[in-house]
């Protein structure tokens, strides 16, 4: 069982979450300005590292807040986890 | 002994099977091949076999990381079915349903493809209206479907729950009376040892670690058993497919996730086809030596840990129990779990590259086993021709910037959903 | 069957020792015929107490076999226990605890055990090599035909087909340190841990506590071992934050230390007491773990070794010790370790006659090896058993130097007792990714580095040494204990035991020739099998694993698969470590379906929801439907009409004309209902929503579509203003969770800089539609508190606030079914007193409560979408609302819409649909084509998506779908084909639109 | 105006279950429907702080005059009382000057309140929190799945006694499997 710590509620298992992916992408900030290209890179494009991976998951059965965590996703280990604004390094 | 036949088995069988020789061989990296296939999976072999078998073109290594078959088409449920409803799938997935049935013969090796059937479940009337809708589609493309009301679910499979105490009641089911199982270890034995016959050389514990380019052209794959000069290459990496053309600086419609399958221990027979439910993702058939192996979600999770959690396994029997309440004593006897290269779309990618001498083949999802004959065949003709095959016109990387998307499920830009 | 005859008599029971309680007689029936044997038996020790040495069947050539071990590594003695319902194939007959009436019965045989006439699998068994079946069965009549019979030869037990009667319960805990094993490296880890004041959890898959213990005649300071363990378990009783679980099995490590364990609560009862679960899955999180899982024995391969009557040593010592049983008679005991000693020793002193200790190691003493001198036992040095005699059960064996030097001498013996080492079982420390080393001193593989929070410790850890195992536990609990912030006292000092000095193991794997030499003896895989592997290049022990099935049982190889490695490792040339071992996987014992599953089963299985209306709905005749998780009325029956097609057609029919000529009431509690506050609440709504919402009025509602990201619709609505900055936004059903979900993330993680707040208040609000001309009317009636809903007071796409029946309500004027219409929304625990309220203000017109099925007609008839138009791939323009977009903002979606695949004029777009013959019903799924006869495959112009049999109101069939150039078609005819049941009916494009295309109702 | 009816007594979702539900004459675990109005704020945390009420910080409640309050997030708590009609009002009131949304969920969420010696061995079969007195004391709560289905859980005083906040719609069936779940310690409702 993954257990994410969330910044509101604590360590809690993964299936109070609900996971919602890839915590790099950023949505184009002005989008009028976007072009097709920037688009497509943030709607279907994905590093998809083998390794520490930036992410977000939903705490849909907690606070309902966005918890953006970082995890090694080949072997599961959560390095770190905070705010969706927060820059997270792995630590202990 | 090379032939494969009842009698060579009694011949060996009186003399000892010491005339048996090698399935495939060990041979050492060849400077360079005309065409070197990366991943020696299910589709990697397939694709070395056919380039072989219907181009002619045998200088062909393909080079595996670890040994053959170790990735998802030695781990998978191996259910094997044509019934899409989208034109671009459907085509694809029908040829590659008629290479299986005549594939043991063809590759001279037993993969043990068995027509018992795929029955996919319904549970509401909107359901019923979604398969006969799918239904009608496979019949119009000149695939095998049949629409089963209750009773007639209840005919094909009577142990499984019609009480009042069931949380979604059965409506009927999509059968697909051609599909079923096939022994997924033989699957990557059988091609590789036909591929070896003509001449590919099968190179085990030989990871691709980066490319030599010039420019949009690779002229060599650097390996853990050196590097290797290659006229085209073809990427069959399934679930590492991103971490491959991270070698290469390109990204993908693709995010790996983990997928876990079960087996039970083995009984006498149980159930004879192939059984999905509708009301929560699960699946279930017997292998030819008892054991119930079943299966449901991924992990929804980005992963590449072969590993899952409790929560799906849990969730895989409480479907497993929702649709058979009789298996409640049957006990699971191993849990695994593979890594899936999800696409964006639930479709896969047959497909030509930015660069000019790669081709790409990724993308399966929950489905690849099934495509492994026809995969190889596309793939193959893709890489000989440069130009895909009639049966993987529709899948090729640029749909995702024309919209041209092959979304069976309607899910979106999603992958866990698909 | 020397044995045999005995049977029924308990006729090899010991007089006096073991764990059983004499006074406690169980009788049980075996195959039919019954026996009787003690509280504290298994089923093996009990049939083995009878004479009873054949109990099973092997998986391919159906070789006679007995009991093997003593533990869950048995693969052997497996045997359907229980009847009925409740039986259960392949149980373990060395796990499964006796008890009065046990039923069990042998497997995968015909007809009887004692003669299977698949047994003529073992004399073709030449040809029945590993993986014959890839090599043949490709010709005539087809592989269809050969599976068929391989199928029903093949599996072991019968399943049942009766849904499984007990409960099953999931328990969730957490601790600071949990302890894997009761053995005395575990209990002595759970004590240095339990007196720091942590939670403590032990987990112990047998009835008891002591481990190897309970089997051994070992003593700790002075006394017998088994006091210390019970003295151990007083004192971990009274510690309140230590809890013991025996019967436990810990199957699985998952990640971030939990650890999947499985509680048999009532698998040793005939049936389960009252409301309690046969068995509970717990979910264990555990700050460490301290692994104590022991070591698992393993036998050496010699001709015929699967023969009843050849046994681990290790379990011919717990059958002795523990059960107060002889395994045979006259024993011969064979090894490559000094356990052969320690075992000779322990037959002797149970009365059985030791024939002789064969020691596979050249020449050499130790302790051990004197004091069974002393006691007058022969040894033969550096020879091995070449061939066992006796099919049924064993009658003796030849055993000859393993240099060849003599040649074989026969020995009469009806036991043959082998031990080839020990493996640790390292199986959870490797689920949690844990490395294994190859021990030489050991000859087995020992944990190396974990990856996560754990130890090992004692037999797990490759001590074997009772002194140095409970050290090692001491040592690991009090650690384990200090890591979870739990000071300890000093360690306390360990007991003093008696254990002779030991000569180390000397790996041996196979000896002996010719006949089949079992590695694998559940799948029957030989050292032959190993040979052929490797000359067929299935060199990989993954490959080997899989080309032979070695370790594929329910055993998963346990006593097997290093015997089976080591061979290839020898084939190869190559050391043990660097062919390494195949890949262990949960569960460490196979886990019963039902455990996984726990309470979530039949009406359990998911949640259900239901509305604040739902008992009135009940009452009053509906028959319900599953929509998601609620359970919605589809229509409602009349009292006293029995259900039916006819009835059902009947109800909505009266249910549709209600609602177009007077009035009807629909419960629609299920769509989402989301709340959104703030000075940016409109902008918010601007960017979800494809058309504007910048400019809605207070007191005003609109509809509007949302896309995805992709471009794709995802969602449709009303949203209504209630005040300068509050809003309330209703979604599909379908929808509800993920739009709520989509808003938090554009909120919290897009567009944190808008000032807006939002949540869900589906729940809260009960909600039902007032449609039909007299609408109105009736809503005037219930209203008490003078509210003016006249259509000036409240006109279309109005909203207001009122009382009825005393109860504070809310009102929208908007309209589904096309009609006049209101929705009204009640705080939920008063939802069926304003229902009632506005059924009894409508009996003056007849009103009819109206279900799912003619809301579908109704909106069908006015071209209204649902999920089964808006099914993922449509775009606005397909759905004919492309108009509805926005040019002037930007909004999500939009930045998709130019592709090319989203603008190609010949996308299938909705159309209304009605059958050329005008009576011809056009059934949903049906597909659109030019021409019905073309050739297959067949292009497609596309779908029908909705369907309405008959509407009442238009008084013909009609249908709603997606057509390839949408409405240029209009008045064009082409084929709705059903191939599934071969149906094809001609219909003509009309206007999507059926009824009141203009309005003039909903506005009236 | 005319004079208006007075509001009608609420349908608690459990009504029909209970009613059906035989109470064991020892019970280990007590089930009680509580009928509640419940307010809900939701503010952004830098405006929290003008909330004229001792709003608890993040896992925890507080009882305040008459008043309970429960931490759900950050700048989002509920407020319950039993038969508190004003409720709204005073809540809203003492929002004043926060900009903070504030939404009545007093028939959105139903209560149950779960008590007895086994009321933690229930529990625990349906959420994975920690529910050890070590770990969850008096006046914690969490937010957290309870078969399920989305509840709040509020540790009140004495030694196991626990508020639940679930959906109305999925109460029954929380309740549901609380009871069946319950049977083997005996079981009782109260309404
Ligand atoms: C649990 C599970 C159940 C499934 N069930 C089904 C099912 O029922 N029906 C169905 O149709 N499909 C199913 N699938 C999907 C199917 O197994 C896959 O889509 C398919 O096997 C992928 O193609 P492949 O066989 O070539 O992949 P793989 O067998 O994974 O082959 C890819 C190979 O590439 C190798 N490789 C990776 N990186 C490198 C590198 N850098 N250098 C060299 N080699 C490399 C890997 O080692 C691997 O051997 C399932 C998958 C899983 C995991
Ligand atoms: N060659 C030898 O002489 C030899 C070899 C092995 C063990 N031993 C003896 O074994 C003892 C070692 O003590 P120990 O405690 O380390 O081992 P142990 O074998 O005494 O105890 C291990 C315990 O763990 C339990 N267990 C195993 N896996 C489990 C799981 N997954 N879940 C729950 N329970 C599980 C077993 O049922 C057993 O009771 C010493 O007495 C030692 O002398 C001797
Ligand atoms: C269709 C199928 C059937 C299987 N049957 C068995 C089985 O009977 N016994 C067994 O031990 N494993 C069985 N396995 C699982 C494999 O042992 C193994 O777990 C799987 O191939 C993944 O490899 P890994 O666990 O080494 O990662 C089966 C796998 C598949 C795909
Ligand atoms: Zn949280």
């Amino acid at each position: 069982m993954i257990r994410i710590t969330c910044p509101h509620c604590g360590p809690r298992d993964q299936d109070e979450f609900s996971y919602a992916g890839d915590a790099t992408k950023t949505r184009p900030a002005d989008p009028a300005a976007a072009s097709a290209a920037d688009w497509h890179d943030y709607v279907y494009l994905r590093d998809n590292p083998a390794g520490p991976h930036l992410e977000f998951w939903h705490h849909v059965y907690g606070c309902r807040h966005y918890v953006k965590v970082l995890r090694d996703v080949t072997s599961h280990a959560v390095l770190a986890s905070g705010r969706p604004d927060e820059t997270l390094e792995a630590g202990e | 002994m090379a032939e494969y036949s009842v009698f060579s088995l009694i011949r060996e069988g009186l003399t000892g099977h010491k005339g048996w020789i090698r399935a495939w061989r060990d041979p050492e990296p060849k400077a360079s091949y005309d065409v070197i296939v990366i991943g020696g999976g299910g589709h990697g072999l397939a694709t070395a076999y056919y380039l072989a078998r219907n181009h002619g073109i045998t200088n062909v290594a393909v080079v595996e990381k670890g040994w053959i078959g170790g990735g998802n088409v030695g781990r998978n449920t191996t259910i094997v079915r044509s019934n899409y409803m989208l034109d671009g799938n459907a085509h694809f997935y029908e040829h590659s349903l008629k290479l299986w049935e005549g594939l043991s013969r063809d590759l001279n090796y037993n993969v043990m493809f068995s027509q018992r059937g795929v029955l996919n479940l319904a549970h509401s009337d909107g359901q019923m209206d979604a398969y006969a809708r799918r239904g009608n589609m496979m019949r119009l493309n000149g695939i095998d479907a049949e629409l089963l009301d209750r009773d007639g679910v209840r005919r094909l499979y009577p142990h499984l729950d019609y009480s009042k105490d069931a949380r979604w009641p059965i409506y009927g089911g999509l059968l697909q009376p051609r599909g079923g199982t096939a022994r997924h270890d033989a699957v990557a034995w059988g091609f590789a040892r036909g591929a070896d016959r003509r001449g590919v050389d099968i190179l085990q514990n030989c990871e691709v670690i980066g490319f030599e380019r010039d420019g949009d052209r690779i002229t060599g794959v650097k390996t853990t058993r050196g590097t290797i000069g290659c006229g085209r290459v073809g990427m069959a990496v399934a679930g590492n497919t991103s971490r491959v053309a991270a070698m290469l600086g390109w990204k993908l419609p693709i995010e790996s996730h983990v997928l876990q399958a079960f087996v039970t221990e083995p009984l006498k027979p149980l159930i004879d086809g192939v059984v999905t439910y509708g009301a929560g993702h699960f699946y279930i058939s017997q292998s030819d030596k008892g054991g119930l192996v079943l299966g449901g979600d991924i992990d929804f999770h980005n992963s590449y840990a072969q590993r899952g959690n409790l929560p799906v396994v849990e969730n895989v029997m409480a479907n497993g129990l929702a649709m058979m309440p009789n298996i409640g004593r049957v006990r699971i006897l191993r849990s695994w779990g593979g890594i899936m290269d999800m696409s964006m779309d639930g479709s896969p990618i047959i497909s030509k590259t930015p660069f000019d001498n790669l081709y790409l083949n990724a993308g399966w999802c929950y489905g690849g086993f099934k495509a492994t004959p026809g995969s190889g065949y596309a793939f193959a003709h893709t890489i000989a021709n440069d130009a895909p095959h009639e049966t993987n016109r529709a899948m090729g990387l640029d749909r995702f910037e024309s919209g041209h998307l092959l979304d069976e499920g309607g899910k979106g830009p999603t992958p866990k959903l698909h | 069957m020397i044995l045999g005859r005995l049977k029924g008599v308990n006729a090899f029971r010991l007089p006096t020792g073991g764990e059983i309680d004499r006074r406690r007689a169980l009788s049980f029936s075996f195959d039919g015929k019954s026996y009787t044997g003690f509280q504290g038996d298994t089923l093996a020790s009990a049939l083995l107490a009878n004479g009873v040495t054949l109990v099973g069947r092997s998986f391919k050539y159906h070789r006679p076999r007995g009991i093997f071990t003593a533990g869950p590594e048995e693969p052997n003695a497996l045997v359907e226990l229980r009847q009925g319902a409740r039986r259960e194939p392949n149980t373990r007959a060395t796990m499964a605890e006796l008890f009065h009436g046990l039923e069990a019965t042998s497997q995968n045989r015909w007809p009887s055990l004692a003669f299977d006439a698949m047994e003529v699998n073992d004399l073709a068994g030449r040809f029945l090599v590993a993986g014959f079946y890839y090599k043949t069965f490709m010709g005539f009549p087809g592989w269809h035909f050969y599976e068929q019979r391989i199928r029903a030869a093949a599996g072991m037990g019968r399943g049942t087909v009766e849904p499984d009667p007990d409960r099953y319960e999931r328990m969730s805990a957490h601790c600071d340190v949990l302890i894997v094993g009761g053995g005395p490296s575990g209990l002595a880890a759970a004590l240095t841990a339990g007196r720091s004041g942590a939670r403590v959890i032990l987990v112990e898959e047998t009835d008891g506590l002591g481990g190897r213990l309970r089997s051994e005649r070992e003593t700790i300071a002075g006394r017998p071992a088994m006091d210390w363990v019970a003295r151990t378990r007083q004192e971990l009783d009274s510690l309140p934050e230590v809890q013991t679980l025996t019967r436990t099995t810990a199957f699985g490590y998952y990640d971030d230390n939990m650890i999947g364990a499985v509680e048999r609560v009532a698998d040793h009862m005939p049936v389960p007491p009252d409301h309690v679960p046969r068995q509970r899955l717990w979910h264990i999180r555990a700050r460490r773990v301290v692994l104590a899982t022991g070591a698992i024995e393993r036998h050496i391969a010699f001709p015929d070794n699967d023969r009843p009557g050849v046994m681990l040593a290790s379990a011919v010592r717990s059958y002795i010790n523990r059960f107060a049983v002889r395994p045979g008679r006259r024993a011969v005991v064979v090894a490559n370790n000094d356990d052969g000693y320690r075992t000779a020793l322990d037959l002797a002193a149970a009365g059985v006659e030791v024939m002789r200790v064969v020691d596979t190691r050249p020449a050499g003493t130790s302790d051990w090896r004197v004091r069974c001198e002393a006691a007058g036992i022969d040894i033969q040095d550096g020879a091995a058993v070449t061939k066992v005699h006796g099919r049924l059960a064993v009658i003796g064996c030849d055993i000859a130097p393993l240099d060849g030097s003599d040649r074989p001498r026969f020995e009469p013996c009806d036991l043959i007792a082998v031990s080839g080492g020990w493996s640790p079982a390292v199986h959870l420390h490797t689920h949690a990714l844990g490395a294994i080393e190859w021990s030489e001193g050991r000859a087995a593989f020992v944990p190396g580095a974990a990856r996560q929070a754990h130890a090992s410790v004692g037999a797990a850890r490759g001590t074997y040494g009772l002194a140095s195992s409970i050290a090692e536990g001491f040592e690991a609990g009090a650690a384990a204990a200090e890591a979870a912030g739990f000071p300890t006292a000093s360690r306390p000092e360990v007991p003093a035991t008696d254990e002779p000095g030991q000569r180390p193991i000397r790996a041996i794997w196979a000896t002996g020739d010719g006949k089949k030499r079992f590695v694998d003896l559940q799948d029957d895989v030989t050292v032959d099998d190993i040979a052929l592997a490797h000359r067929e290049g299935f060199v990989s022990v993954e490959h080997l694993k899989r080309y032979t099935t070695l370790g594929m049982g329910t055993d998963q190889g346990k006593t097997s698969n290093i015997i089976g490695h080591a061979l290839m490792a020898e084939a190869r040339g190559e050391p043990i470590p660097q062919v390494g071992t195949t890949r262990f996987r949960p569960p460490y014992t196979p886990v019963a379906m039902g455990a996984f599953a726990g309470g979530d089963r039949g009406r359990h299985h998911a949640p259900v929801r239901r509305s604040a209306m739902h008992d009135w709905h009940a009452a009053n005749g509906a028959v319900f439907v599953e929509a998601g998780h609620w359970l919605r009325p589809q229509y409602y029956l009349a009292e006293g009409t029995p259900d039916g097609k006819a009835a059902m057609d009947a109800a909505i029919t009266g249910e549709v004309r209600a609602v177009r000529h007077a009035v009807g009431l629909v419960d629609v509690s299920t769509l989402g209902k989301i709340d959104i506050q703030g000075p940016d609440a409109a902008e918010l709504l601007n960017r979800l929503y494809a058309n504007g919402f910048k400019t809605l009025a207070v007191g005003k509602a609109r509809y509007g579509l949302m896309l995805r990201e992709d471009g794709i619709v995802h969602d449709d609505g009303t949203t209504s203003r209630l005040g300068e900055h509050h809003y309330l936004m209703t979604t599909t059903t379908a929808h509800a969770g993920d739009v709520m979900a989509q808003i938090e993330w554009y909120l919290q993680v897009v567009w944190p800089e808008l000032d807006a707040r939002a949540c869900s208040v589906t729940d809260q609000w009960a909600a039902m539609a007032l449609a039909g001309p007299k609408a109105r009317d009736v809503l005037a009636a219930a209203i008490d508190d003078g509210t003016d809903v006249s259509d000036g007071a409240l006109p279309f796409m109005g909203v207001t606030t009122a009382r009825i029946a005393g109860v504070p309500v809310r009102i929208f004027r908007i309209s589904f079914s096309g009609e006049l219409s209101y929705e009204v929304n009640a705080p939920a625990d008063w939802g069926t007193h304003v229902w009632e309220a506005l059924m009894d203000a409508g009996e003056a017109h007849d009103i009819r409560p109206y279900g799912t099925e003619a809301m579908g007609i109704m909106r069908i008839e006015k071209g209204h979408v649902t999920h089964a138009e808006l099914d993922g791939r449509v775009t606005l323009d397909d759905t004919g609302m492309g108009r509805m977009a926005s040019s002037k903002k930007w909004f999500v979606g939009r930045g998709m819409l130019d592709k090319p695949a989203f603008t190609d004029p010949d996308r299938p777009k909705l159309v209304g649909l009605v059958p050329v013959d005008g009576r011809t019903r056009i059934p949903a799924g049906a597909i659109l084509v030019e021409d019905p006869a073309a050739a297959v495959p067949m292009g497609k112009l596309g779908h029908v998506s909705s369907s309405a049999y008959l509407s009442p109101t238009v008084g013909h069939p009609i249908a709603l779908g997606f057509v390839s150039g949408g409405l240029e078609r209009k008045g064009q005819t082409v084929w709705a084909v059903f191939p599934l049941r071969k149906l094809a009916v001609e219909v003509t494009i009309t206007d999507p639109v059926f009824v009141d295309p203009q309005g003039d109702r909903l506005r009236g | 105006m005319v004079d208006l009816a007075p509001l009608p007594p609420r349908l608690s979702p459990f009504a029909a279950l209970f009613a059906a539900t035989a109470n064991d004459p020892n019970p280990g675990v007590t089930l009680s429907a509580r009928s509640l109005d419940q307010v809900q704020i939701d503010c952004a945390t830098d405006r929290a702080d003008r909330i004229a009420l001792p709003l608890p910080a993040p896992g925890r409640a507080v009882s305040h005059d008459g008043m309970r309050l429960i931490s759900l997030a950050p700048g989002r708590w509920i407020v319950v009382k039993a038969d508190a009609p004003d409720l709204f009002d005073r809540v809203r009131d003492a929002c004043d000057g926060s900009a903070a949304a504030v939404v009545d969920q007093g028939h959105g969420r139903s209560c149950l309140r779960l008590s007895g010696p086994n009321a933690r061995d229930l529990l625990v079969t349906g959420t994975g929190i920690d529910l050890h007195p070590r770990a969850f004391a008096v006046d914690d709560a969490a937010s957290t799945a309870l078969f399920h289905v989305a509840a709040i859980l509020d540790r009140r005083q004495g030694s196991a006694t626990f508020d639940l906040h679930m959906a109305r719609s999925y109460a029954a069936a929380v309740a549901e499997r609380l009871i069946a779940g319950g049977r083997q310690y005996g079981v009782a409702v109260t309404s």
